[in-house]
């Protein structure tokens, strides 16, 4: 195809010409190849100039351009738009950071400054024949549906705010509680499998013994913390110890049998790490409070290895402590532990004093919040990673606080690592208004910046399919590796490792960097 | 439809705004000082080759984002004066001071340098706030105190130094209140004791924030040198009753144990000791850290406070005298450097303009949040509610979006 | 399938340096799989050869190419006049591709860039084990299909020996005994009896011992009549 | 004498990569102009045959700069990088080439310092080391 | 009689045996066998030649008896399936049958890796168990592996080791089953340290009646220093020792006299373990200390047939 490029060399909101000579980066530009229109603009972002450099642009029948102008974000929107106009594929728009890669840094050093922009400039030009148009395409949604794995506190809070944006919900919930929320609950509901992408997933369920496929456009993981699974010595050791929560419904029942109670951070005090949290401990100070009040003459301990009682729960710790509940500080070296002769005797070292109590146990309660066993099951079937304590691991802190790696698939709640109902709904909230907003877009949009296989090159060797984050590389019928450009993200780590350079990047081709690079060296300043 | 107007730019503030946005409102966002990001502004980053998970970078992304986005109003240096309204909007005025730089400024900071005021008279923005605009404080100011100093101005290369800036009066209508104003840190002075504010090796999380955010590097401020042996104290000014604040500051474990980490990544030959009462690093495994300190030979952890801190005559260096953890007797430990991690406390909770919002404080300073002060589309959002992180504020702030964007929010 | 590894760079460096023309050929085959040969690493040794020349200043023209099977001779053909046109030819394949290379061109000189390793499996990626040493003929259905010859480092009939500890092998603390790892399997499966009765004495004439092996299936092989051109002896 | 016009080149993501390049920018820190910086969509694109390439186009020291390791926002991309490097340098041990020409780093949007001190560190290596054979530029 | 060896003698005449062993030097001199043979002559019933124990060059084990025969000790050859293939084993069994050799301890052997000529190429052509039958084919019918029968067939007492300390634990008893079935007449044990665990084989043992059809002697190692115990606990697979055992070592006044005492009561608790008809001595480079310790274990004088 033709390749007639127009520069475009923006002042940058007149930063630009105090530091290097925009004449002579533009005479520059002008005389190297397939230069057809120059234009030197005041300021890009406020788009004032723009109309002229489509005329020009359609006039000289540009097809791909160069922008010197500041950083990509905040220029881009305006740019793209003006040659949208022109009828210019956006793949083939280069914009140069030149302000905060040369201008500023080099403001001091005017000479090389020039020198540096000049080959920067030409490396773009470069680079810039080397490009091909790229199109984004969209396809429709098969379903509206937003699944959530797990009706509790963050589940609920997330099918209700993925309501309001008229997309479906439905609410996995592996016990058979009854749910009030909006959309569909499926009780002793589980998520085995699934396939798919951000968009349209499609999810095996479990219900019941038999077992159903579900669409989805978007996945909440709400799974929430291994409440109800106790592990660990003291647990297998201690008749009738039991989770908090369910102390905790006991205590609102008054059904606690009378004799001393104890609240020990953990069933497994010697184990490897602690999922105790801040969040276990406000609970179970309030328990423990709510405890005291109702039967002030019960002794109450309370057993840790560290008192995580963040925030306002500070304010509890006092009170308990100040209406007499006991705290007890062990550490790992020396852990409580009970007489297997007599089971009902609870010995522990206490740091804070330094003395040996032996202590008659009447209810043993166990703080901790162990990550949920479902949370391997579910990130098998989603093909997301863990945390090394069992949780959901989250993506970078870049794509927000509640996404997995995975597009589409968002998490909240305990199921990344143990909080207070409080917390866990508010993550419920956004992680719902997420999901909901995924699914509403009602399109998934994809393409442009993906990568492709050359078929005859390829070895099969499933190195890409192993590398990849987002499962976008599969083996096709040909028996040779295809990529599923919806689930593609363009970040080219399987064209970096591809043994057989099967693989390349659109945009980001081989032949495009290293030319680039190339004439980046060739300068000399 | 009318804005949402977001009272401070911090995390809470940024992400909120950002999540309006992104749904298609439009917003007002009123920052008393000269840029966005809030304290995460001042903090620095913790990683040098794996994330440490502190957030900070997140609130300074959404904040340069924000500042591009057409349907962003982003006052800077403002401040709302008074708002009236309830559930149908309010009506809002904000003033901003004028900044006497335009945005032609690079951020090259040669102004800076020249300035001949004591203490300089115009600033870069805190930190790593965005934009990178530097400002003038009149008051201190030559060119208006005498009327003739004109050195930014002659030195500036792209001449965005504007002496005629002015003093703006705006009124926003707004259809929602995001009320994000955050936190402060409790005046580590308060705790003489500890010699802070006394000695000038002494210095607090915050002060060790900024410095490491910009510098990359610790120094003595005494004479500069980089500090070989550091003591960290935590909950100093939180958790008690007489000075400083009651409740614990929530986040101080996180960041400090955090900065340690990083400290070692930096210099791995400083010798580093952690004074604590709890360890209370938020959500995170309890044993990360003590595990961490245990592979490190040059990390100790000592779980005791400080009686009190003074000075090594002579030698800028500090003595440290606590009750050692296992027995009861008193001893002192030497260092070159050590850091107060200093609590928090809530800013702006009470007085005129929350007042006017029907925003009122609990017994521990923190604005009470509530269902129908929600109706009255108040919505408290961040750590000015309770004690919280950077990401759980944004986290909070997302949901509080999420309800405002809805017809229960005025949408 | 083969398993091998690039050999150490200043070795093939030292190799080639009395040679003007250079040709690298790589194999989209096995040792493109195991990340040995592939188009990849042949582009990467002959980048990193010419910074090494670079730093010596020493003249040197190399070229980097790849085939799909080099062990066979229509693939090879392909590129005859790339290889003649060299003074020597570097292999970025098993030894099989190489010494297929050199049996073609016997006047032209064939330098291997590889060591083979074995028959391998990818347990990981990144991790290839051997399981297999061909020895001709296979007995793992009655050692709960594990190769003790290949697993075992003494090649034990009627393992494990006593420096079986943990279950890991004597030679190699990290790999684990392959006899601890039959007795497991048989365990499951319940054919312990297989292992209970004395094994015979292996007979080895099928391995490599009872010298080169050619196999030839009679039906398969293309008459002299049916062979075209070169083919023709 | 050190030589005054080192050749630096830089692959750096596009993301917490060039956001802190843009950052130490904008807070007005002065650098050594030999840096040429080469933008990727991820750390995890670079190839070693880039690094090698470069090198061979007359670099005298390469770095790859990507997002923190685990806040990449491809998620594992930085991890690739950091890899694909390793090798190299393991490539140029063998050959004798001094492998401190090829670097990784990674930094964060919120971080205004790191971004000088690597290319100080890179043309101070550049500078020391000098051009692979040849003259002194 | 199968060989009509002193071992055998002692063996079948069902009184306890005492076997010891005798480390060839790492040179051509033979001066510290004949030395050796001397000092140790009727303190054991026979002494075991080791056959380049792990995978150290030494003087040929055959040599080496043939030495020792000449002092009128009875040797028991080992011989190691590394470094011969099945023509070498079988010729070495013939010639050292022609030499007067009469005791043969047939063993897979320990691998070069753990030796000082690592890069050698080993055999395995066989392993203990196929070297054990082809042996004892080898003796009844005078039948090769290959099937050639010879006409004078060997005369020779077959004996084989057992570590009952190597996993699989649980698969430990059966291969002496399998080692009996391949012709086995006697049986040297890995070294004993943890009695518990070797009485449960025993028990296991016992349960097959194998103590019926192999003699088994247990095998002994006297220690010179707390060092070894632990050398001995942590490098040597295959080989448990107690932590009782290293701390008695630490903290013994006088380590070498505080190793013999323990060998010796190992030796009184072995006596009287049912099934076990002897033990073996490896008093690595420590020959010297034999004597005594079969004495203070009241084991002499040693049984004579004639």
């Amino acid at each position: 195809m033709k390749s007639n490029i127009q520069v475009l060399l923006c002042k940058c909101c007149t930063e630009m010409p105090k530091v290097i000579n925009i004449e002579r980066l533009a005479k520059l530009a002008s005389e190297s190849g397939n230069v057809l229109s120059v234009m030197i603009l005041d300021g890009l972002c406020d788009g004032k100039e723009l109309g002229d450099v489509v005329t020009e642009a359609k006039m000289k029948e540009i097809d791909r351009a160069v922008v010197l102008a500041c950083q990509k974000k905040d220029v881009s929107p305006a740019v793209f738009k003006a040659y949208k106009r022109a009828g210019v594929n956006p793949y083939l728009v280069e914009i140069i950071n030149l302000r905060e890669e040369v201008v500023l840094p080099n403001a001091s050093d005017k000479d090389r400054a020039q020198a540096k922009a000049e080959n920067k400039l030409l490396a773009a030009l470069a680079r810039s024949r080397l490009l091909q148009p790229l199109e984004r395409s969209s396809e429709e949604m098969k379903t509206r549906n937003v699944v959530i794995v797990g009706g509790g506190v963050a589940g609920q809070a997330a099918a209700r705010e993925a309501a309001k944006y008229g997309v479906h919900t439905i609410i996995l919930e592996k016990s058979a509680k009854s749910i009030i929320a909006p959309g569909v609950v499926m009780p002793h509901a589980t998520l085995v499998g699934g396939k798919g992408y951000g968009g349209s997933f499609e999810l095996k369920i479990k219900v019941g013994e038999s077992f159903e496929s579900l669409g989805a456009a978007s996945v909440v993981i709400a799974s929430g913390g291994g409440w109800t699974t106790l592990k660990g010595s003291l647990a297998k050791a201690v008749r009738g110890a039991m989770p908090l929560y369910e102390f905790h419904q006991k205590l609102l029942a008054n059904q606690i049998p009378a004799g001393t109670v104890v609240f020990m951070d953990s069933p497994d005090p010697a184990g490897k790490t602690l999922r105790v949290q801040d969040y276990a401990w406000e609970e179970t100070l309030e328990t423990a409070l709510e405890l005291k009040k109702r039967r002030p003459d019960t002794a109450v301990y309370v057993i840790f290895q560290e008192m995580r009682a963040t925030g306002l729960s500070e304010l509890a710790y006092k009170e308990a402590a100040e209406i007499g509940v006991a705290f007890i500080r062990y550490d790992k070296g020396a852990t409580p532990k009970v007489d297997p002769k007599d089971p009902a005797v609870l010995t522990v070292k206490d740091l804070s004093y330094g003395e040996v109590l032996k202590i008659r146990l009447g209810t043993m309660v166990f703080a901790s919040i162990p990550a949920s066993q479902d949370n391997l099951v579910i990130a098998e079937a989603l093909r997301i990673p863990m945390s090394l304590d069992g949780g959901i691991r989250r993506g970078s802190i870049q794509r927000g606080p509640l996404s997995t790696p995975k597009p589409g698939v968002f998490v909240c709640g305990s199921a990344l690592f143990p909080k207070s109902r409080e917390v866990a709904a508010a993550e419920g909230q956004a992680a719902g208004k997420l999901a909901g907003e995924f699914a509403a877009q009602g399109v998934i949009e994809f393409g442009g910046i993906v990568a492709q296989v050359t078929p005859e090159k390829c070895s099969a060797c499933l190195t890409c399919i192993r590398t990849c984050p987002y499962e976008a590389p599969c083996i096709g019928n040909a028996t040779k590796a295809e990529i599923r450009v919806q689930a593609c993200q363009g970040c080219g780590m399987c064209v970096g490792i591809c043994p057989s350079k099967a693989i390349e990047l659109h945009h980001y081709t081989d032949e495009q960097l290293m030319t680039e690079s190339k004439t980046l060296l060739g300068g000399d300043f | 439809m009318k804005p949402v107007l977001v009272i401070g730019g911090g995390p809470a503030g940024v992400a909120a705004a950002k999540s309006l946005v992104d749904k298609g409102a439009f917003i007002v966002l009123v920052e008393k000082s000269d840029s966005l990001g809030g304290r995460a502004r001042e903090w620095t980053c913790k990683g040098l080759v794996e994330c440490r998970n502190c957030g900070v970078c997140y609130s300074i992304d959404r904040a340069t984002e924000l500042l591009t986005a057409p349907s962003a109003e982003v006052m800077l240096l403002s401040n709302v004066v008074s708002a009236q309204g309830g559930e149908e909007g309010y009506s809002v005025k904000i003033k901003s001071s004028p900044r006497y730089v335009t945005d032609d400024c690079i951020g090259c900071g040669r102004c800076v340098a020249i300035c001949p005021v004591e203490g300089k008279a115009i600033f870069p923005p805190t930190g790593s706030g965005q934009p990178r605009i530097h400002w003038i404080e009149r008051e201190k100011c030559l060119h208006f105190k005498k009327g003739k100093c004109n050195a930014c101005a002659e030195v500036c290369p792209t001449k965005a130094i504007d002496y005629e800036d002015r003093a703006r009066n705006v009124t926003r209508n707004v259809r929602a209140v995001v009320y994000a104003t955050g936190i402060e840190p409790v005046e580590a002075c308060e705790m003489n004791r500890l010699g802070c504010g006394r000695y000038p090796n002494v210095i607090s999380s915050v002060d060790a924030e900024r410095v490491l955010n910009e510098k990359g590097r610790l120094a003595r401020p005494s004479d500069g040198k980089p500090p070989k042996k550091i003591g960290v104290v935590q909950c100093v000014g939180s958790r008690s009753v007489k000075v400083g604040v009651e409740y614990c500051s929530k986040f101080c474990c996180k960041y400090a144990t955090k900065i340690s980490q990083l400290l070692l990544d930096l210099d791995p030959e400083i010798n580093l000791d952690f004074y604590f009462m709890d360890l209370r690093t938020l959500y995170e495994p309890q044993d990360e850290f003590k595990t961490w300190a245990r592979a490190k030979k040059t990390v100790k952890l000592i779980r005791s406070m400080p009686a009190v801190i003074y000075e090594k005559p002579g030698t800028g260096n500090l003595l440290v005298r606590v009750a050692s953890e296992t027995d009861l007797d008193i001893q002192e430990n030497e260092y070159d450097l050590v850091i107060l991690s200093v609590g928090m406390r809530p800013q702006d909770a009470s007085g005129e303009v929350a007042r006017s919002l029907g925003i009122s404080p609990d017994q521990m300073g923190f604005a009470m949040t509530s269902a129908d002060l929600e109706k009255k589309r108040v919505f408290v959002c961040g750590a000015v509610t309770q004690p919280m992180d950077i990401e759980e504020s944004a986290v909070r702030a997302m949901a509080i979006a999420a309800r405002i964007s809805t017809k229960e929010g005025g949408a | 399938m083969i398993v091998a590894k690039r050999k150490a760079l200043n070795e093939i460096a030292e190799m080639l340096a009395p040679y003007k023309k250079v040709t690298v050929i790589g194999c989209r085959s096995c040792v493109a799989i195991c990340l040995a040969g592939g188009e990849k690493e042949v582009k990467m040794l002959v980048s990193a050869l010419k910074v090494k020349n670079k730093k010596e200043g020493r003249k040197q023209q190399i070229e980097g190419t790849v085939v799909e099977r080099q062990c066979e001779k229509e693939w090879v053909q392909e590129i005859e006049d790339q290889i003649l046109d060299s003074d020597v030819t570097l292999s970025m394949a098993c030894s099989l591709g190489a010494q297929t290379i050199g049996d073609m061109y016997p006047k032209h000189l064939t330098f291997p860039g590889l060591n083979t390793g074995m028959f391998g499996v990818p347990e990981e990626q990144g991790v290839w084990s051997e399981k297999c040493v061909g020895c001709g003929n296979c007995i793992i259905h009655t050692t709960g299909g594990i190769c003790p010859i290949a697993r075992c480092a003494k090649s034990m009939l009627n393992g494990p020996c006593g420096g079986s500890a943990n279950r890991k092998c004597e030679v190699n603390l990290e790999v684990e005994c392959a006899w601890a790892a039959i007795y497991d399997r048989l365990k499951i499966q319940n054919r312990l009896d297989l292992i209970e009765s004395v094994i015979q004495a292996k007979d080895w004439s099928a391995s490599h011992s009872g010298g080169r092996r050619v196999f030839v299936r009679e039906d398969a092989k293309l008459t002299p009549h049916q062979k075209k051109g070169k083919g023709v002896q | 004498m050190p030589q005054t016009k080192p050749k630096v080149i830089g692959f750096c993501c596009e993301r917490h990569g060039m956001d802190a390049v843009v950052l130490a920018a904008r807070s007005g820190k002065q650098l050594d102009a030999s840096v040429r910086l080469l933008q990727v969509p991820c750390t995890g694109r670079v190839d070693g045959l880039h690094i090698l390439k470069a090198l061979e186009d007359g670099a005298d020291a390469v770095f790859v700069l990507g997002c923190l390791e685990k806040n990449c926002y491809y998620d594992t991309g930085s991890i690739e990088g950091r890899k694909r490097v390793g090798y190299v340098k393991q490539m140029l041990a063998e050959l004798g080439i001094e492998k401190e020409r090829v670097e990784m780093f990674n930094a964060a949007s919120s971080n205004s310092w790191i971004f000088p001190e690597i290319v100080a560190k890179m043309v101070d290596v550049a500078r020391k080391l000098g051009p692979i054979g040849g003259e002194k530029r | 009689m199968k060989a009509g060896s002193n071992l055998e003698k002692v063996l079948e005449s069902g009184k306890f045996a005492v076997t010891a062993e005798i480390g060839p030097p790492q040179s051509a001199n033979p001066e510290p066998l004949t030395h050796h043979a001397k000092m140790l002559r009727g303190a054991a019933d026979a002494f075991n030649l080791t056959d380049n124990q792990t995978a150290v060059v030494r003087l040929s084990s055959i040599a080496s008896a043939v030495i020792i025969m000449r002092e009128g000790v009875e040797p028991v050859i080992q011989m190691t399936c590394r470094d011969r293939n099945r023509i070498a084993l079988q010729s070495d069994l013939l010639g050292a049958a022609a030499l007067g050799v009469r005791n043969v301890l047939c063993l897979t052997g320990d691998h070069q890796i753990f030796g000082n000529e690592k890069g050698a190429k080993n055999v395995f052509d066989f392993d203990s168990i196929v070297e054990l039958q082809v042996f004892d084919r080898l003796r009844t019918e005078g039948k090769q592996v290959g099937g050639e029968v010879l006409k004078d067939p060997p005369k020779t007492y077959l004996g084989c080791a057992e570590n009952p300390f190597a996993t699989p634990y649980e698969f430990r008893a059966s291969r002496l089953a399998k080692k009996v079935a391949a012709g086995a007449d006697f049986c040297q044990t890995q070294a004993i340290f943890d009695m518990d665990m070797f009485e449960k084989w025993m028990d296991e043992v016992r349960a097959r009646g194998l103590d019926k059809k192999i003699h088994i002697l247990a095998g002994v190692i006297p220690m010179k220093s707390a060092g070894a115990a632990r050398y001995m606990k942590n490098k040597v697979p295959g080989m448990i020792v107690p932590d009782h055992i290293v701390d008695r070592m630490k903290s013994a006044k006088d380590a070498k006299e505080e190793g013999i005492k323990l060998c010796v009561e190992q030796i009184g608790h072995l006596k009287n373990v049912k099934g076990v008809h002897g033990v073996h001595i490896m008093a690595v480079a420590w020959e010297e200390m034999v004597p005594r310790i079969v004495e203070m274990s009241g084991l002499l004088p040693r049984p004579k047939f004639d």
